[in-house]
């Protein structure tokens, strides 16, 4: 696995401008989510929601080395996705709790945040479902010569769908800007991905040819070094790759996911916790390095928090969309 | 004598399985958290206690691999039931289901069987937006060599699946997921329900409202409205879609002559076409009005509440369309 | 005047394919073998040599993979085709047109469109038996977000090609396999022909047969044999399932008061099931006898000629119902 | 690659006898296929039909190693396939005019074989359509424990569908008996399989934990002696394996197609047919190692020839179904 240590040149590469903002996207993002939690809990937020938190090295490091116009695909777990991309969270929250203001004026919800402006072709509740999407968008890329990429993200339960080897073939045959981005975060839902996942992960991308890489998806600068090689080379016309991060998401597959003994032990999440924290991992490096200073850091957690608070009050506030609506946007 | 006893939707259908598969060795259930979770609605749960993991059985996310799985298990002996968390995945088995399971047993000539179930579920207000909330079984009933199930109570539930089970052909059987927790009677006796054998919910005089799985306490609802203004409901379920109970509906209707179809598939092209088409062909005579349809609106499924609770029809919505059929007003 | 111009169904199809091709470069054709072989029907013969392999694209045998890359290319700014080769391979397709295209735009909020057309074949007696002969239609007209494509004649195909092609939402074009070598009349000059509009292709007094695609021929063919009986038949073709032109086929019923639905997908919960409801409903005070329908045979298609020929409409039968439709026998 | 000359220990093990059956097997099963093109041409056959000539030797290499009880299924080019496991040319024959006698009762055509008496689950007429179904039976088998092992056939354009993948990883996570026998024939209809196929083949079937090999399918004692290794292996409970047969079609993709210029040069085609026919190949060996004489094989060949003529005959003269039969069949 690539590790940030055994790449300084990429270190030396980026700015601690470009960590700067990434511990506050990786910090919005967990603030983010723990308000997700809060209005499941207080009963405000209809449905359900699958939490990002753990994982916000994998879409903050992919999402740093991005253009504005460059896509992305997400899943049912996409708030991460969508943040790390740029969407603002006064609208994602509005989504979330079925109001207008949402990024899709209610219609979609937590699994179905899409936003043109940011490149986000949409999180999909299909497992696999946007695999599709992202190598189109890459081939449209390919055929308009707009040198964009596309990033495709999916957990590795998604590698128990045909149809993405099905494009993975595909993207190689036609060398298209598209990056699969596995999230291995250990579980499909409540079975562990080495009940249902036979011979090695980034054999899966190798067996179509994809240049294939491993990296410590809880390594915010790792993620980042890896993915800017991978998207520079597709960018150049060399082809997809496939991105294998490992990672972990701390709460349940959903947020009324809370006795997990009968599939995990708390054990091993507090070990990741502990051990592997992304956001605790970057914070120690740039202390360490004497990069920035506490507080600093503290200024920008309590910044980032008062936005989130706005941006769920922003949510809270807003109204739901006129009955007639729901007939709009059927057909364009 | 004593109460009878009582279980839920989700209980009559785990009772179902267990005891077919006690009864026969070659049943086994396949399908994504079916093992140790039971399900993310928990329906199977102890299943996997009782029978052991060579007979129920977590599979990877691969709807169509473990479908066409199962048909190939099932021509070579053995029972298999899958799990299809939701019907909207069944768009990744339809050339399992469609192209294989369906025509195994005609295209060989009569040689092979295919006794299989897939179990899925249908049903929109559960807030999981346009890709957890179709009820797309219009699609299988469309399709000649598969046989379609849509059971609206905890007692039908146990009887129809313990026959879909016992059945030689592939069964689709479809689960309203809002429904799990209903409770209703289920004897504690053996017992099976054919296929093809509608079921008089109520009787009633003045109006047949013909209503399918999830929509069947709806359509009880709206009788109850409409008694209040002294009109008869009669309120009938076909139960399985394929076989069709051609010959109960159309005496229903040709009694009440009135009928509204109720299904929460989509309204266009769907289920409520096929039996309004039959009941207006077969009581063409004795009907006074139109036979009116009333399915899901012609939208995905809106994750907005106050948005996705107008796609579906409602005891109110029912009781209106059927009082003006009526001529109240 | 001069005689005018005369195309077979095929040549139509890719004369719009070249002329939408030419005018707008964002159009691409995607499919197995469509490329050198343009296609196994030789429909697409000669589209590479102009176009390119940049636009012209042959595939792997991925049916799910291609139509899902088209659905991420028409939303970042491309116009793909695809071709699915046997309309029965749809069925590999359905999570990509139903989960992705035809709801992408929807649960968007309306930002991101979709502006796809999957072609694809129907139609049986070709000896291809049951995996290669199915009409599935019904299917897609069942899905919000879907439009679906009907052409009859060479005129129809060109003109609706051309539509669907410029519509900025998923389209399924559906093509009879058994038609692509019947000539018609094409005019040189430009047009296209709008979605939603029925097209009365005889017209007629004492009953009407609506019919599609494939069973146009077969309606035509029986209003001749009508007219030996003194039986003025009108034909009329919806053309597009979805948006389906309801006034014009409840007019229709509406002046002749009798009605034969003819479709060649199977007649239960089918294309015949909504337009006759349709029809039902709307001309209900007009009409002197049942909506009567025809379909396929409940059957998967049999390959043995004698068995297949049983189960598709045939003049005859159409023929047959009619005149009994009409009180003569 | 695998090749018999690498294996000597695989030829000590078997008989002349078995090279003798499978010289006949390859002789019936390619005297069968002209006399398909034959009814074709003169408009006896209704429909059309692809033709295995040129491959015959990786299904009797195959077939040759499984017991009468093992199960196969084929695809839309199976007759090679029904006959290398025991269907009889004239009921074959009948099926294939849509007659009584057929094996399907004309109602399957050339396409959907079928036959339980010789453990054959179905030709099937969707590419990659049986795949799960071979697998399905390599489940019963292992349920019920009757030491069974299931072969899928199918062609290397099969590799482009996603269910392929999704089966291989079932089987492997499952350890079921069956063996995944990819013919590589060059061809997905009429574009070469390099224009359809990225990476390596046989990493398709590693990157899923299969063991996997290669073997020249145009040597039949090669294919039969890595089948049966892969075959007793999976007997043994140790799992599936990916089979690629490299070989080669003679004929068109089907009946129709005669016109291949424009996809295939005449110059490759004489290469196969002049250096590589499987027939000659084994008939060269035999007589090279005086194991049997020529007389021999020809006498097999005219008593294959009129056994052959005589099915045709049977087949011609059999009698349709009755129009009452198209009901029959549709439910069990
Ligand atoms: C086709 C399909 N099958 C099943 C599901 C139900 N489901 C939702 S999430 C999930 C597990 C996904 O696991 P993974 O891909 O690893 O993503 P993670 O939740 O771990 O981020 C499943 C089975 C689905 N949404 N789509
Ligand atoms: C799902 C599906 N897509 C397309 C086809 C049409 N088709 C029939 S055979 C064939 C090529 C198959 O190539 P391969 O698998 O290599 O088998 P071969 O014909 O070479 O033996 C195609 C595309 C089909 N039958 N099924
Ligand atoms: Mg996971
Ligand atoms: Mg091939």
């Amino acid at each position: 696995m690539t590790t940030a240590a055994q790449r300084p040149e990429a270190d030396s590469k980026v700015t601690v401008e470009r960590w700067i903002r990434a511990y506050r996207r990786m910090v919005s993002i967990r603030l983010f989510e723990e308000q997700v939690n809060d209005l499941y809990t207080r009963a405000l937020m209809p449905g359900l929601a699958h939490l990002y938190i753990g994982e916000e090295a994998v879409a903050v490091g992919i999402c740093e080395t991005l253009r504005p116009d460059d896509y992305i695909t997400s899943t049912h777990r996409g708030h991460g996705h969508c943040l790390a991309k740029g969407a603002s969270p006064d609208r994602m929250f509005a989504e979330l709790l079925g109001k207008e203001a949402g990024y899709c004026r209610g219609k979609g919800g937590s699994m179905h945040i899409a936003d043109p402006a940011t490149g986000n072709l949409g999180a999909n509740a299909i497992v696999a479902g946007s695999v599709g999407i992202a190598t189109g968008a890459a081939f449209s890329a390919k055929q308009l010569r707009d040198g964009r990429v596309a990033v495709c993200f999916f957990g590795e339960g998604a590698l128990g769908q045909g149809v993405l080897y099905e494009v993975m073939n595909l993207a190689q045959l036609w060398k298209l800007p598209v990056i699969y981005a596995c999230e291995n975060n250990l579980y499909n839902e409540y079975t562990h991905y080495s009940e249902t996942t036979a011979g090695e992960i980034t054999a899966r991308g190798t067996a179509f040819g994809l240049h294939t890489e491993a990296v410590d998806g809880q390594d915010v600068r790792a993620v980042y070094a890896t993915a800017t090689r991978l998207v520079e080379r597709a960018r150049r016309g060399e082809g997809p790759a496939f991105l294998l991060c490992n990672t972990y998401r701390y709460h349940g597959h959903h947020v009324g996911d809370i006795n997990r003994d009968y599939y995990r032990s708390k054990e091993e999440e507090r070990r990741w916790k502990d051990e592997r924290d992304p956001i605790k991992l970057l914070t120690d490096w740039l202390l360490g390095q004497k990069l920035v200073d506490q507080a600093l850091l503290d200024r920008i957690l309590s910044e980032a928090r008062s936005e989130i608070e706005a941006a769920v009050k922003f949510a809270i506030d807003a109204p739901y969309p006129r009955p007639e609506e729901v007939q709009e946007d059927v057909y364009a | 004598m004593p109460e009878p006893r009582e279980l839920t939707f989700a209980q009559a259908i785990r009772e179902a399985l267990a005891e077919e598969m006690r009864r026969d060795s070659h049943v086994c259930i396949l399908g994504e958290d079916v093992a140790e979770a039971g399900t993310p609605f928990k329906v199977l749960s102890g299943l996997l206690e009782e029978f052991g993991t060579d007979r129920v059985l977590d599979t990877p996310i691969s709807e169509a691999g473990f479908t066409g799985l199962a048909v190939g298990a099932a021509m070579t002996g053995l029972r298999p039931v899958v799990d299809i968390m939701f019907g909207d995945f069944i768009t990744l088995t339809m050339d399992q289901m469609v192209n294989q399971a369906a025509k195994v047993h005609y295209m060989s000539g009569g040689k092979w069987n295919v006794p299989m179930v897939m179990r899925t579920t249908l049903g929109a207000t559960r807030r999981s937006a346009a890709q957890h909330s179709q009820s797309l079984h219009a699609w299988f009933s469309h399709v000649p060599g598969l046989k379609v199930v849509l059971p609206s109570t905890p007692y039908d539930a146990k009887g129809l699946l313990k026959t879909a089970i016992r059945d030689q052909n592939p069964v689709v059987f479809f689960e309203d997921k809002m429904m799990y927790k209903l409770k209703g009677p289920v004897p504690e006796e053996e017992y099976t329900i054919p296929f093809g054998v509608a079921d008089i919910k109520r009787a009633g005089r003045d109006i047949t409202i013909v209503a399918t799985s999830s929509m069947l306490q709806v359509a009880l609802g709206a009788a109850t409205l409409l008694q209040k203004e002294e009109i008869s409901a009669e309120v009938i379920d076909p139960r399985t879609t394929w076989p069709l109970d051609e010959k109960a509906l159309i005496e229903s209707a040709q009694k009440t002559s009135r009928v509204i179809v109720v299904d929460e598939g989509y309204g266009r092209y769907g289920v409520t076409a096929e039996i309004a088409s039959v009941i207006a062909e077969g009581a063409f005579y004795e009907l006074d009005a139109p036979v009116k349809r009333m399915g899901a609106m012609h939208v995905p499924i809106p994750f907005s509440p106050p948005l996705e609770d107008t796609t579906v029809p409602t005891e109110n919505s029912v009781f209106e369309v059927a009082r003006e059929l009526c001529g109240r007003s």
